[in-house]
């Protein structure tokens, strides 16, 4: 593999570990779907140049679904959701953004630190995009657990499995990779609906988690 | 051979229990399926007794595939489980007989007939397992078996919580057996007794196995502290099962004391009898301090099983001590008294409480404070209650005063001991045993006078009649036997006399040949007993006396209102209760072990209200051990509670957190 | 398809997966019942046919000594579970619990979730493994949200949430396990394919191999409930159908705990591996505490016992991070008894439930008097789950405690103290419920004893005597455990 | 022909203790009648009071039981037999080796057993407390004697009376702190055991002071009179106790003639003689205690044989 292509494929999965700290940065509903957009964008990209350079075509079948569904799609339904249900504007995070970003830093180097001792025969691309892949997926779940908002964990659960397709997509010859994407589109999808037309909304006026979980389990 | 037979009657048990069912649809269901496991034990008790009277040279075993796979179900019939198979199997019979008749009066049979063969069948199984597996499913099969019977009564107060205490403190014992097998069986997993006989554990780990199989013995048979299920289960179960857990199954959890103690573990350490001295003796006082204070006849019982476990305690402790010390002969005569008291325990024990369950079916009572005269009503049982009383009390020429006996002199040869801890110690130990026995004594002058003699104190105990001829024959079979074993102590001891062969490698010098049957455990400077000689001197200075008396004194006799200084009163409410008489020994002891108080409340002059007084005990050891240990889950229980009631985001932190801390390992690993 | 063998595993895929299609479209229910018992008795039949005849191994499916008893065990509680949920849902229809549109769903889900885990368990493809858990779980959480009521969704809701986290996890460290495959095996099917991994694990880099572990243990661990992973078991047992507890803790649990041995062998054949013991006995050891303690605080009885498979898989658990022949034979049969005990006392609890009208523990009581059948069941079962003799469990538990008190003393007195916690805790509850002054209704409930007795008289058997053939298999997956 | 003169002194053994035991009382009852300036009765009134006890006619209570007219006889004989077992005038008689010290101690004990059962058979207030006060005694007496037993089985090792007396009277036995200690430890047993002041008062009828009249409060005519004896027969086994034990000498054996017997007999008067006078002095000289100042007169006594019995171990081992 030359020095190019390494280099633009490690551009693009640096690419979106930044994306991923602006995800985590963002307070504001509307700018946060709009990156989370430009996430998926990145990942595509990412994923069509890996089928580029491994020359193999399947891959963009998964580009296409990142572009198309996780690009437009879902952050569409999310805009809806977010007016239908009148979801106040700004996000509150659980703790101070930059505390989150700190936090997110720390993530990164654990993420790198863990890679580390992998041995380079494993391909130094595949391990330098395991590292990022893995940034993203702890970025991810970072968000997660750090928003009230259930379309911001949305959110976050969805950049977290970008980081998966990005791992995926990375390992050269992986089988399966374009049925897991599908899989997790059609995972994404059902969360979605969930959020959306599905139960929730019929049921509390709010998507905030906290009303989802008047119910805490057994009652006393 | 006779091992085969005895496992086909273990099935046999097994097979009764599972028939009891459908068999209690007939009209006399019940009375066959007694009559069925009288049979069964008459016949396990046959075989059983052959093999301890004439053993042959070398041990029964058999293996059958299964239990677990790669090692199968080991079984194995010696001298040591002979003995005690005789005393369960006679046990058992004895109380199929007594429940040929006082099996009738039983309210839910469906609850009981299923459980109670099993629980024999249980029983014998232990005594025959010879891998760990085998023995400690057979030891819980038994709890599980005898804890459905504490549960007959289920909608009685209080007996759902006996049932819990007692299963959670059997399961507790088990564990601890379970951990102590672990050790001996090794990582490679060695559970056959065989092979834990050839791999010894070293000294430090078997004396962790020994504190292990005190623990898990102990938990079963009732010792001091870990006793407190038995005043709580024995009485709650019908009067014939508390016959079995009181006589029968604590002497099963004594066997596999002695099983590991004496036959697993090579090397004895001195200290291992300290321990088992000390339990013994603390258990003995407690056991009979608490039983003073009861006025349930049959937890009054139940606190002597405890009594007497100490009393047996005691006994093996100093074989325990004789045996590291290689004092062969002492450890002899010290396991002998420990081994000839388990017999004559479930003896008395089952003939006490069979009358206490006459009792109940007779009046319906078990408070004492409500019972009383009831030997003009029940001679006959009253008779056959004395005669266990006396024996129970150690009072010669009994057999409960054989045993202890001997257990005297096995103290009295200690100085033979060369650890000073042990030397003092065994004194000490010696003081406990006779103070146990006259408290005991105490106890009994209360338990059967305020039960039988006096006069009624309610009309229950008034209208009280005779019960049925089985029950009779049983306990009165029983009496007579507390009597000849007690009379001819000498046949015991011979036949005990290859079990302590086997396990101590000495056994006390052969006694039947001696003249007039005197028992001489050591030598005959130094000390002999002979019942039969006292027994008969007795009868014959009885006898001169009364023809004495009626040759030269008056015979007339005036029947009269009591006489009572001058003041008799007629309510039976101003006899002494069980409460008044123990308050003696409550003042000298209780203050102390129990914190007993008493206040009085005196009404104010003119007040109408009779003067009140309350007595307050505490029992330490159960607020302290118990009821610590309950608070203890429950606060740990209610603050884990709260993660049952957490968001989804926090429940994902969690996630998250692990996932962190995972790598964080990995990293420090690497 | 020339060989009886891969007919026979291709047949137990494919009837569930017909089934549910037929099932989706037939209306009538009492038809759908039986055809739903019916096709779960023919998968029986083919998976029992697989302990004979053995497909050859391809790279997508695999029957060997490690899956083939858990095949069975499957196929066989699904049928049992089958039959109990026809008497189930009969009543349910009864009380309007149920609509038959909802019910129709419910079959086919109840198929598409049998072929879900029967792939689970064949797939020789760890990514395939993966997706068929995944099917599994969303099966599951739609059958777990069926009553529509608020708890009901809200448990639903939470299970579905922690399980994608749970799938993704899972995901990365299947990836991962992948990359430090191919420069082994080679790129492509292979280097998915188990049975080339698990020979040539040796070769592969253990940094890898480390770091998927943790992945995979922390996504299947959540499948498998293991505290703190397991927020979303409680709910879900005690809000969906009782068929679906029983099935959840019976098998759905068992599945994924066998997705995760699957990589413990990997890890097991590579030398260079930080040794995963340690963080499976911790997370074992975890559950297993947790579970005992939460045990005394609960008002539920489905609840209750959902608390209890925590603890049983805890100590599964613990048992394979033990490793060592005796404790890894102790952990498959303890998974094959816990899952046949469990679904058994569900088959109980869910008549009781009916019977009394509630599943509050503080309701029901005296159980043995009002319903003695059902009482009496319900004991033995919790006997059984408590590793009382002579029942299969008590076995397990004997095998995996004294073996390791043998070799860290220390590990196994929390082990100790965690089991006697939670009998204790489970006989607290049982005596309440099946003993004392009775209470709620008395008149008889229509239900199928049967599920219920055959699971006990096999855990009981279990117990005295365990068949040569099963035995052999287990001691030689015990060895490829490590 | 042995075995004949053997059986024959056992009986007059028998005979001898029957026969002295009211002498002893009244005796006792003189010295103190005369420490106290009185007359007092004459010598031999006991045995008056027998003959007229036994001679009327008897009331037992309508609410009494077999037991209580059986219970006499057992206390009597078991008493009379323990009494009989203990060497007076003769060591190694036939039947001595049929019971050693412990037994004797039991056999007191059944009679204690059935006396308080017949205390409390009638079913009044007064039998009642007196068998509950003395089932407290015992208690605290038994453990005291058993470590006098076990003092003295260490020095003579046996529990053998002969045995034990025999070693006493031999050489090697020395002075010895354990063997007085022990002496005063069986002692103050001796007095709870016999209900003698301070622990309780034979004489008095002032229901609060008293535990052994009290339980026999129910008992008149023959059955009284046999209890009577019964008790001065255990006071008798008592002194001539302390007598085989720590004042041996004079004692015959079976192999010497019949003035050896003789002299035993008339050694053994002047030990009785000198008992019952230390005893009354030591009566007069004190007051009764409280019942419940009892324990701690009795925990002395077990002080003392825990006492002896460790003090013999360290001059053992010196």
């Amino acid at each position: 593999m030359n020095g190019l292509s390494f280099d633009i494929a490690h551009l693009l999965a640096g690419g979106l570990v930044l994306v991923s700290f602006m995800l985590l940065y963002q307070a504001r509903m509307y700018a946060l779907l709009n990156l989370f957009a430009l996430h998926a964008v990145v990942l595509s990209l990412s994923v069509a140049w890996q089928a580029l350079i491994q020359g193999a075509p399947h891959l963009y079948v998964t580009a296409a679904i990142a572009l198309g569904f996780k690009g437009l799609v879902i952050p569409l339904a999310l805009h809806r959701i977010v007016q239908r249900l009148h979801i106040h504007r700004a996000i509150e995070p659980v703790v101070g953004i930059g505390l989150t970003m700190l936090a997110g830093m720390g993530l990164v180097a654990l993420s790198i630190g863990v890679v580390l001792p992998v041995t380079a025969e494993a391909g130094s691309l595949a391990r330098e995009d395991l590292a990022f892949s893995m940034a993203v997926i702890l970025l991810g779940m970072l968000m997660m657990v750090s928003r009230h908002n259930a379309v911001s964990q949305v959110v976050g659960f969805m950049s977290l499995e970008n980081g998966l397709i990005l791992a995926a997509t990375g390992a050269n010859g992986m089988p399966l990779v374009v049925e897991i994407s599908v899989a997790f589109s059609i995972l994404i999808a059902f969360i979605v609906i969930g959020i959306f037309l599905f139960r929730i909304r019929e049921r509390f006026d709010t998507v905030d988690l906290h009303a989802l979980d008047t119910f805490r389990g057994e009652r006393r | 051979m006779s091992l085969a037979g005895l496992l086909w009657l273990v099935a046999a048990f097994l097979a009764l229990g599972a028939l009891a069912l459908p068999v209690l649809r007939l009209a006399a269901g019940s009375r066959l399926v007694y009559a069925g496991s009288l049979a069964v034990s008459l016949a396990a008790l046959g075989v059983a007794a052959h093999h301890l009277l004439f053993p042959p040279g070398a041990p029964e075993t058999l293996a059958l595939p299964l239990g677990i796979p790669w090692l199968g179900a080991h079984f194995r019939l010696d001298v040591l489980s002979a003995f005690f198979l005789v005393v369960v199997n006679f046990g058992a019979a004895v109380t199929s007989l007594y429940s040929l008749g006082y099996g009738q009066h039983e309210p839910s049979p469906r609850r009981v007939l299923p459980f109670l063969p099993a629980f024999l069948g249980g029983m014998n199984l232990v005594l025959l397992a010879d891998d760990a597996y085998t023995f400690l499913l057979a030891w819980e099969f038994m709890s599980v078996t005898s804890w459905a019977l504490v549960m007959a009564h289920h909608r009685e107060e209080g007996n759902a919580r006996a049932g819990f205490v007692y299963l959670t403190m059997a399961a507790f014992g088990t564990l601890c057996l379970l951990l102590a097998f672990g050790l001996l069986a090794g990582a490679e997993g060695a559970y056959a007794f065989e092979q834990m006989r050839a791999r010894q554990p070293g000294p430090g780990l078997a004396s962790l196995v020994l504190l292990l199989a005190i623990l898990g013995t102990g938990s079963k048979a009732g010792a001091v502290p870990l006793h407190a299920w038995l005043p709580l289960a024995h009485p709650a179960a019908p009067s014939q099962v508390s016959a079995l857990m009181s006589g029968i199954m604590t002497k099963v959890a004594l066997y596999g004391l002695v099983r590991i103690a004496f036959d697993l573990l090579d090397e004895p350490q001195w200290w291992w009898s300290v321990a088992v001295l000390v339990v013994g003796g603390v258990t003995s006082v407690l056991g009979v301090l608490y039983a003073l204070m009861q006025h349930d006849l049959k937890r009054l019982l139940a606190y002597h099983t405890v009594e007497n476990i100490g009393i047996i305690l005691i006994g093996l402790g100093l074989a325990l001590a004789f045996r590291a010390e290689g004092a062969g002969a002492a450890a002899a005569l010290a396991l002998t008294a420990a081994l000839f008291h388990v017999l004559n325990h479930s003896l008395f024990k089952s003939l006490l409480f069979f009358g206490a369950g006459a009792v109940l079916t007779a009046t319906g009572e078990r408070d004492m404070e409500r019972l009383g005269g009831l030997i003009h009503r029940m001679p006959l049982t009253a008779l056959a209650f004395l005669v266990g009383s006396a024996a129970i009390a150690a009072l010669p020429p009994l057999n409960g005063f054989a045993s202890e006996w001997l257990t005297f002199q096995a103290i009295l040869v200690s100085p033979q001991l060369t650890s000073w801890s042990l030397r003092f110690l065994v004194p000490a130990v010696g003081a406990l045993l006779a103070l146990s026995a006259a408290l005991a004594a105490a106890c009994f002058v209360k338990a059967f006078g305020i039960t039988f003699l006096g006069r009624p104190r309610t009309a229950a105990a008034a209208g009280a009649h005779e019960v049925d001829r089985f029950s009779l024959a049983a306990m009165l079979g029983l009496g007579a036997l507390c009597l000849l074993v007690g009379l001819f102590p000498a046949v015991v001891i011979d036949a005990l006399a290859p079990v302590t062969q086997a396990l101590v490698g000495a056994s006390l010098p052969a006694q039947l040949g001696r003249p007039w049957l005197t028992v001489v455990p050591i030598a005959e400077g130094r000390s002999s007993y002979n019942a039969l000689l006292l027994f008969l001197f007795i009868a014959f200075s009885t006898l001169v006396t009364v023809y004495a008396i009626h040759r030269w004194a008056s015979h007339a006799v005036r029947r009269a209102a009591p006489w009572d200084c001058g003041w008799p009163d007629p309510d039976p409410a101003t006899q002494y209760t069980a409460g008044s008489f123990a308050q003696p020994i409550r003042r000298v002891f209780g203050t102390v072990v129990f914190a007993a108080q008493e206040r009085i409340a005196m009404p104010l002059p003119g007040d109408p209200e009779p003067a009140r007084l309350h007595v307050s005990l505490r029992d330490f050891i159960w607020e302290g051990l118990y009821e610590g240990v309950a608070r203890v889950v429950g606060i740990v229980a209610d603050v884990l509670n709260r993660t049952q009631f957490l968001t989804i985001r926090r429940y994902l932190s969690l996630v998250f957190a692990v996932l962190i801390l995972l790598l964080l390992v990995l990293v420090a690993w690497h | 398809m020339n060989d009886p063998g891969t007919l026979l595993v291709w047949s137990v895929l494919l009837i569930p997966t017909g089934a549910a299609v037929l099932l989706a479209l037939i209306p009538a229910y009492t038809v759908t019942a039986r055809l739903n018992m019916l096709a779960s008795l023919l998968t029986l039949a083919a998976a029992v046919g697989l302990l004979w005849a053995r497909p050859p191994t391809s790279p997508y499916l695999i029957v060997d000594d490690v899956n083939v008893v858990f095949i069975v065990l499957n196929t066989l509680v699904a049928f049992t579970t089958s039959v109990f949920s026809a008497s189930y849902i009969a009543h349910e229809l009864e009380t309007g619990r149920l609509t038959p549109v909802s019910l129709r769903f419910y079959h086919a889900m109840y198929q598409g979730l049998m072929g879900a885990m029967n792939l689970a368990l064949v797939a020789n493809n760890v990514g395939l493994m993966w997706v068929a858990v995944e099917i599994a779980t969303l099966t599951t959480v739609v059958m777990v949200g069926i009553y529509r009521t608020h708890e009901a969704l809200e448990a639903a809701w939470k299970y579905f949430i922690l399980g994608s986290v749970g799938i993704a996890l899972a995901l990365f460290g299947t990836i991962i396990v992948y990359l430090g495959a191919r420069g082994v095996v080679g790129e492509g099917l292979n280097a998915m394919a188990w049975s080339e991994l698990v020979r040539h694990a040796a070769a592969f880099d253990p940094a890898l191999l480390n770091l998927a572990f943790v992945f995979l243990l922390l996504g299947y661990g959540t499948k498998v409930g293991l505290a703190p992973l397991h927020a979303w078991l409680p709910d879900a047992h005690a809000e969906g159908p009782t068929p679906i507890s029983a099935v959840l803790s019976g098998l759905l649990l068992n599945v994924a705990l066998f997705a995760l041995l699957r990589f413990r062998m990997i890890m097991a054949g590579n030398p260079g591996t930080l040794a995963p013991g340690p963080l499976m006995v911790t997370m074992g050891l975890s559950s297993l505490l947790f579970a005992a303690f939460m045990l005394y605080r609960r008002h539920d009885i489905k609840r209750l016992f959902a608390y209890s498979s925590i603890e049983h898989m805890g100590i599964i658990t613990f048992a394979f991070g033990m490793g060592g022949p005796v404790a890894n034979f102790a952990g498959l049969l303890h998974m094959t008894m816990h899952s046949l005990t469990k679904s058994a006392i569900f088959f109980a609890v869910g008549h009781v439930a009916q019977a009394k009208g509630t599943q509050r523990l503080a309701d029901i009581r005296g159980l043995t008097h009002t319903h003695p059948l059902l009482g009496w069941g319900l004991v033995v079962g919790v006997f059984a789950i408590a590793g009382m003799p002579p029942l299969g469990v008590f076995m397990s538990e004997f095998l995996v405690v004294s073996s390791t008190f043998a070799r860290q003393p220390l590990i196994a007195i929390p082990l100790v103290v965690g089991l006697l916690v939670a009998f204790a805790a489970l006989l607290l509850q049982v005596s309440r419920v099946a003993f004392g002054e009775p209470q709620g209704s008395s008149e008889p409930v229509h239900a199928s004893y049967g599920p219920m007795v055959l699971h006990l008289g096999l855990v009981l058997v279990a117990g005295v005597y365990v068949p040569a053939p099963i035995v052999s298999w287990f001691q030689h997956v015990a060895r490829l455990l490590g | 022909m042995a075995l004949i003169t053997d059986l024959i002194v056992q009986g007059a053994q028998m005979l001898l203790v029957l026969l002295l035991a009211p002498l002893l009382t009244g005796f006792v009852r003189k010295v103190k009648a005369r420490l106290l300036r009185h007359q007092g009765a004459p010598l031999l009134q006991p045995y008056r009071d027998l003959l007229r006890l036994s001679r009327k006619e008897i009331v037992v209570a309508d609410t009494a039981s077999w037991l209580f007219r059986v219970a006499p006889y057992l206390m009597f004989s078991a008493i009379w037999v323990a009494a009989a077992l203990v060497p007076t005038f003769a060591l190694n008689l036939v039947f001595s080796w049929s019971a050693d010290l412990i037994v004797i101690v039991a056999l007191l004990g059944a009679a204690r057993f059935f006396l308080a059962l017949a205390g409390l058979d009638v079913g009044t207030s007064f039998g009642g407390i007196g068998a509950s006060r003395e089932m407290m005694i015992a208690p605290l007496a038994e453990p005291a004697m058993l470590m006098i037993v076990f003092t003295l089985s260490l020095l003579a090792g046996s529990t053998q009376l002969s045995s034990i007396a025999a070693y006493m009277s031999g050489p090697d036995v020395g002075i010895r702190i354990s063997v007085g200690l022990s002496l005063a430890g069986l002692v103050i047993v001796a007095i709870a055991e016999n209900a003698r002041i301070p622990v309780d008062n034979p004489a008095t009828h002032l229901e609060l002071t008293m535990v052994h009249e009290a339980m026999v409060l129910e008992y008149s005519g023959r059955h009284l009179a046999m209890i009577e004896a019964a008790a001065s027969l255990k006071l008798l086994l008592y002194v001539s106790l302390i007598g085989a034990i720590f004042v041996p000498w004079g004692m015959a054996t079976a192999d010497q003639g019949i003035a050896a017997y003789l002299v035993g007999v008339a050694v053994y008067l002047g030990k009785l003689a000198v008992g019952g006078f230390v005893l009354a002095v030591f009566e007069t000289s004190v007051a009764k205690m409280r019942v419940f100042r009892v324990p701690q007169f009795l925990g002395a006594a077990l002080m003392l044989g825990l006492l002896g019995t460790l003090l013999l171990f360290v001059s053992r081992n010196l």
